[in-house]
């Protein structure tokens, strides 16, 4: 029953099914309705679910997010698209200030049904303005859940959990996974929403990663593999909370930690990855843990550069390699 | 009008002076803390309008919304509760008191970053259209909050899909220190409304009776799918901005016109009844809920027993819920986190 | 209007629309990424405006700004090398075709954060009036900005304290996909900035000589000191919204009525002149270039010779243009370093 | 030629001075001018400056640092006063995607002497929306300065080192040090404006801290004395960047990290300095680096509550006194 497509429509169905099956989902956002989606999550909607469950909104992120706050408190399902992360700016009271905190505020009388869907990260020459990895300010806020899906599977299966919560949730999507394929199943259980999951088993080392670093962690592994090279690549589908059991039982088995992350490095998601699986796995740990990170500098729109700012498949089996043989690596290091 | 109205009217804003005064007073004890901002001679707005508001339609306010819920049935016990920060409170304590919640009275909030009452008042608002629903939400904010982007935002929003909202600036002339005059590049500000295509009025509201007139007339077009309408009430805050403003950027000349706007005699006629005390009085300047009372005389829907009593009334009842404040427990940190994630019920998260 | 202005006139805009017919045919040859807004149909108001402008003026843009920065004087050269993301680009490479800036012609950026440009733009004019200068502040936004907090934020700003800043909305009719009339309450955009005390005029903005006269009108007052200008230059883009936006969410009707606004028998005419091409002219509909040049040899302003050969001129600095961007470096990491550090000279960090 | 005063005075003489020294200073917010500034700071300057010099703003954050952005292109030097830190997220757009990256995107012509002057933390019951720690969203935007004085000196160094810079400056003011005295030499040099400084030296362990915790490490590591542990405080002064050479030192020097922060434990401010002491210290770490933080939940209004979810000195010493001795510890904890 399982069907291949593209991450894009993997969301699209997922938000199909939702609204046919609950008429309090409704969805908002810049172009959601008769333009089909920027990235065509919502294609079909408008034409099928009619302007007031696919409203196209005027350019005000943060009035629409916090429209999305006040009918998620009356028990609506809102999905709120903002059509990239770079504008979530401009929604950050409404996500911060009220959708997370009004559930705790108001001594726990509203739900808090709120989706608020955010394409993001590095595309292709977006220039610094329209290049941001934002996840980590989400991170730091209590009361939010944080989902970021690397497959059409997983894309499909956490867009339909975080409507069917009522935990406000952000699911962040990579402008880049838009348009890979994978399979889809449709009727298959879902794991749960937060839990990581090994996308391949090893001994030497354990990648952490998530969404698109997920899958460029899996193609070093297999470069990795060619040099004999064990690495276990733990994709963590959730950023708040962290599944730390999977990682740490990965950890503790192959004693090496490698995180690698899109988003700028200082204070970037892999901090907190490193710190908690350094205050849990100290003991088993053999060597520093390290990020492969994007620099910190904004992004600059030359293609060359842009792609010099953020981790790049052989700067991850390069890192992974140093982690692996410190010693060799030292050595080559002082002979060249 | 008839009678009943008049003397629901005075209680409440008796009710309202009273429990914030006495909320003053216990801030003093420290038994309230944090911010504290009272509403002292605004009473008129809340009162006038969610007087003219159904039990069906919905509230959205501000951190300076104590009389809101007061008036819009919350117990003086829970209100005074929530500023005590206990386990009776109506936001459980974990509100205080630019925080609180009241689901069943459809209450939606006091929000405490200016502005930002109106996206979600129009969130509410969109939820009764797609409910097809013959529901008002009614979103209270102060001047200053006009000049924030939210506040753009959201009236454009509500003009263009014609959502149920009726907007209430309590335009009480000052954002904490900044006059209107220093704030808003048009300070005639109900006549910002025509930029979303909302129909505005500018009422006094010092006059509880016109303020419940013109909030039911609106009410009225809002219910009926008429669209957004905007009122601006004039009206006055007789303390500072908060319990630690002193309030000294503001000209003596000023409490003076605001005299003039309330006949003496209604003052003095007031004082024999002592109250507000002659220092309260003298302290706060005009008094319009003197004024009504004064009226309900003349006119003849009240004696002066009457209104005594009704001031009796809430002196009790001030009196007990400060008492209930007192002996309700201080909540267990389990009941914040259950607070957090009691929405998650049976969800499996990892 | 005197002859040279109406040839600068003329010239700016075939310029305009050469440089980003070519723009558009080097994005397919991929020597050109991300995103690209073009300009097409809506010359006419940067050309007006700008021209109207002093170079002690400073400009603000946004993402759709390639023309505004050629009109401005910004070689052709540097604003395709910044296309192509090469070291002679007006932004070094850095920026690309969302963000030249070039501070030496007061060209104070493009930003592509909708609503963004106009704080910075009042922000600008409130160093010029501390420094005291008779100079005003060019804010190009549009249609969709409006509904932006920052832009109710900045306008009040604006208005509350006499900023000498001209807003220019472009109003194309369109954010995107969303027609006007679906994303305002008030679609008579102009009308908005009552609420902020300014004077606002609606332009046909696909008639350059209107929209030089009123930007010079606008500006004189802006520059005098008696505050802020709205202009809303109603006009057209006829290409998608960017290059990636087919456009097929406009009617076919709507085009028409554009070819209505201009005589047919210019176009004819300019057919004659083989520019722009049939195909061309077919895709865009209306032409107010055509207009233009058809209005100046009517006038007598010109002879069909001379309008040959200014496109004969700016198809050669095109050309040029594209040579200097391909020849030009790619800039290095270093540069990259450098130009987020410069800033900090010789200051010792830690 | 030192002088005792409050930190708030210090601030204010900072700006003082500045404004004084150079016209092109000017300073703008909600109620900074005839209100003299809601805690101080400005008292005196609107009288002795004007109104365009100390500009009464209406609230509209994200609009008057954008102001400020403006100007700052054109050389002047703006001091944005945002009231408190939680209506920063207003202004997230003005601070990270124009002040952070104009530098860069226009190729390095023009300067951003920006401050923006934001009081934060937890202060005393003002509830979720007026409780926050954000410094962590600013530390991952690259292009961005933290500093975050602990000292009415820090203060008066820090306020006018942040003018004298081109770089756009966040100054983080905790609320609860406004009051606080402290002397203040307005003649001595200042130390570079992002360097670290050790408060108390020891041979233990490392506590690190910032702002108001740099403080309750130092009374923390006064009653660690009484039981014999010597704990060395390193006062991190800045958060971006970070002085991690001092940071390392220290740690090199005792063998145990402990990071003391305010803001909530999960992705703040203290994920980096343990993910990248760690990836420094590796070999020298004893122990787990240990982090004392603010739990990961909206402030409660209730006082007790409040309390219970930001870190305290005698969670500071048993933190520290764990880290010091975790086999007695666990002995007890196994007894107890
Ligand atoms: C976004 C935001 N900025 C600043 C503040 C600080 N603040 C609290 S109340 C207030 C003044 C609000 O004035 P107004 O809207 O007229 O309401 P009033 O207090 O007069 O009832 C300010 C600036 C805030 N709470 N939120
Ligand atoms: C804050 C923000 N939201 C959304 C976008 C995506 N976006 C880019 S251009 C645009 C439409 C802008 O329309 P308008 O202001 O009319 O300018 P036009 O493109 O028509 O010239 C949108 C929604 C953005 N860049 N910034
Ligand atoms: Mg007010
Ligand atoms: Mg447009």
């Amino acid at each position: 029953m399982a069907e291949e497509m593209l991450y894009w429509q993997a969301l699209n169905r997922a938000m199909d099914r939702a609204m046919e099956a609950d008429i309090s989902v409704f969805t908002l956002g810049e172009d959601v309705g008769l333009y089909g989606g920027t990235y065509r999550v919502t294609e079909g909607l408008y034409a099928k679910y009619g302007e007031w469950r696919v409203r196209d909104t005027p350019i005000s992120e943060g009035g629409f997010t916090g429209l999305g706050v006040g009918a998620a408190m009356v028990g609506m399902r809102p999905v709120v698209e903002i059509m990239t992360i770079n504008f979530a700016l401009l929604a950050m009271d409404s996500i911060v200030n009220a959708a997370a905190k009004i559930p705790l505020m108001s001594g726990g009388q509203f739900p808090m049904a709120l989706v608020v869907r955010v394409p993001g990260g590095i595309a292709r020459q977006l220039a610094a303005q329209h290049s941001q990895r934002r996840e980590q300010i989400f991170m730091n806020v209590p009361g939010l859940r944080i989902a970021v899906p690397s497959t059409p599977q997983d894309a499909y299966w956490q867009l339909g959990q975080a409507i069917a919560s009522d935990d406000p949730i952000i699911l962040l999507e990579h402008e880049i996974l838009y348009f890979t394929k994978g399979m889809v199943d449709m009727v298959a259980d879902a794991p749960p929403m937060h839990r990581a999951i090994i996308r391949r088993p090893g001994k030497d080392l354990t990648i952490v990663a998530y969404s698109r670093t997920a899958l460029l962690a899996q193609e070093a592994a297999a470069e990795l593999a060619k040099e004999n090279v064990d690495a276990e690549v733990v994709d963590l589908r959730s950023l708040s909370p962290i599944d730390w059991n999977t990682c740490a039982t990965s950890v503790n088995k192959t004693h090496r930690l490698l995180m690698v992350e899109e988003d700028c490095r200082f204070a970037g998601a892999g901090a907190e990855v490193l710190a908690s699986l350094t205050e849990r796995c100290f003991a088993a740990l053999t060597a520093p843990p390290q990020r492969v990170a994007g620099l910190d500098i904004p992004t600059p729109y030359n293609g060359t550069l842009e792609a010099a700012t953020i981790p790049q498949v052989p700067d991850i089996v390069a890192a992974a390699r140093a982690l692996c043989q410190p010693a060799k690596v030292k050595a080559t290091a002082e002979a060249g | 009008m008839e009678r009943e109205t008049m003397h629901r009217l005075l209680r409440d804003m008796l009710l309202a002076r009273t429990f914030e005064e006495r909320a003053a007073a216990e801030y003093m004890k420290a038994n309230i803390k944090g911010f504290l901002h009272l509403y002292p001679g605004e009473e008129a707005v809340a009162a006038g309008v969610i007087n003219a508001a159904d039990a069906s339609d919905y509230v959205v306010s501000t951190y300076r919304e104590h009389v809101h819920a007061l008036i819009r049935g919350v117990p003086a016990r829970q209100v005074m509760a929530e500023l005590f920060g206990r386990t009776g409170g109506v936001s459980g304590g974990m509100g205080g008191s630019m925080h609180m919640f009241d689901r069943e009275r459809r209450f939606m909030g006091g929000y405490a970053i200016v502005g930002e009452s109106c996206p979600i008042a129009v969130g509410i608002a969109y939820a009764v259209v797609m409910r097809d629903r013959p529901e008002a939400v009614i979103c209270f904010f102060g001047d200053g909050a006009m000049n924030q982007g939210a506040f753009h935002e959201a009236l454009n929003m509500a003009g263009l899909w014609h959502l149920p909202v009726l907007f209430v600036c309590e335009n009480n002339h000052y954002a904490i220190g900044t006059e209107v005059h220093r704030h808003s590049a048009v300070p005639d500000l109900y006549k910002r409304a025509a930029a979303y295509n909302i129909p505005a009025e500018r009422i006094d509201g010092m006059d509880v009776l016109k303020v419940y007139e013109a909030g039911g007339r609106a009410l009225d077009h809002v219910r009926r799918g008429d669209g957004p309408q905007f009122l601006e009430c004039e009206t006055y805050r007789y303390r500072g901005h908060s319990m630690s403003d002193p309030g000294t950027y503001r000209p003596a000349v000023e409490l003076k016109a605001y005299q003039a706007h309330d006949p003496l005699s209604a003052a003095i006629r007031e004082l024999e009844f002592r109250y507000p005390s002659p220092e309260e009085l003298a302290a706060v300047g005009p008094d319009h809920i003197a004024r009504l009372g004064q009226h309900m005389i003349e006119a003849g829907h009240a004696r002066e027993a009457e209104v005594e009593a009704i001031k009796q009334d809430v002196k009790k009842m001030v009196e007990d819920a400060v008492q209930f404040a007192l002996d309700s427990p201080q909540p267990t940190m389990d009941a914040a986190w259950q607070a957090l994630r009691c929405n998650r019920r049976e969800e499996v998260i990892i």
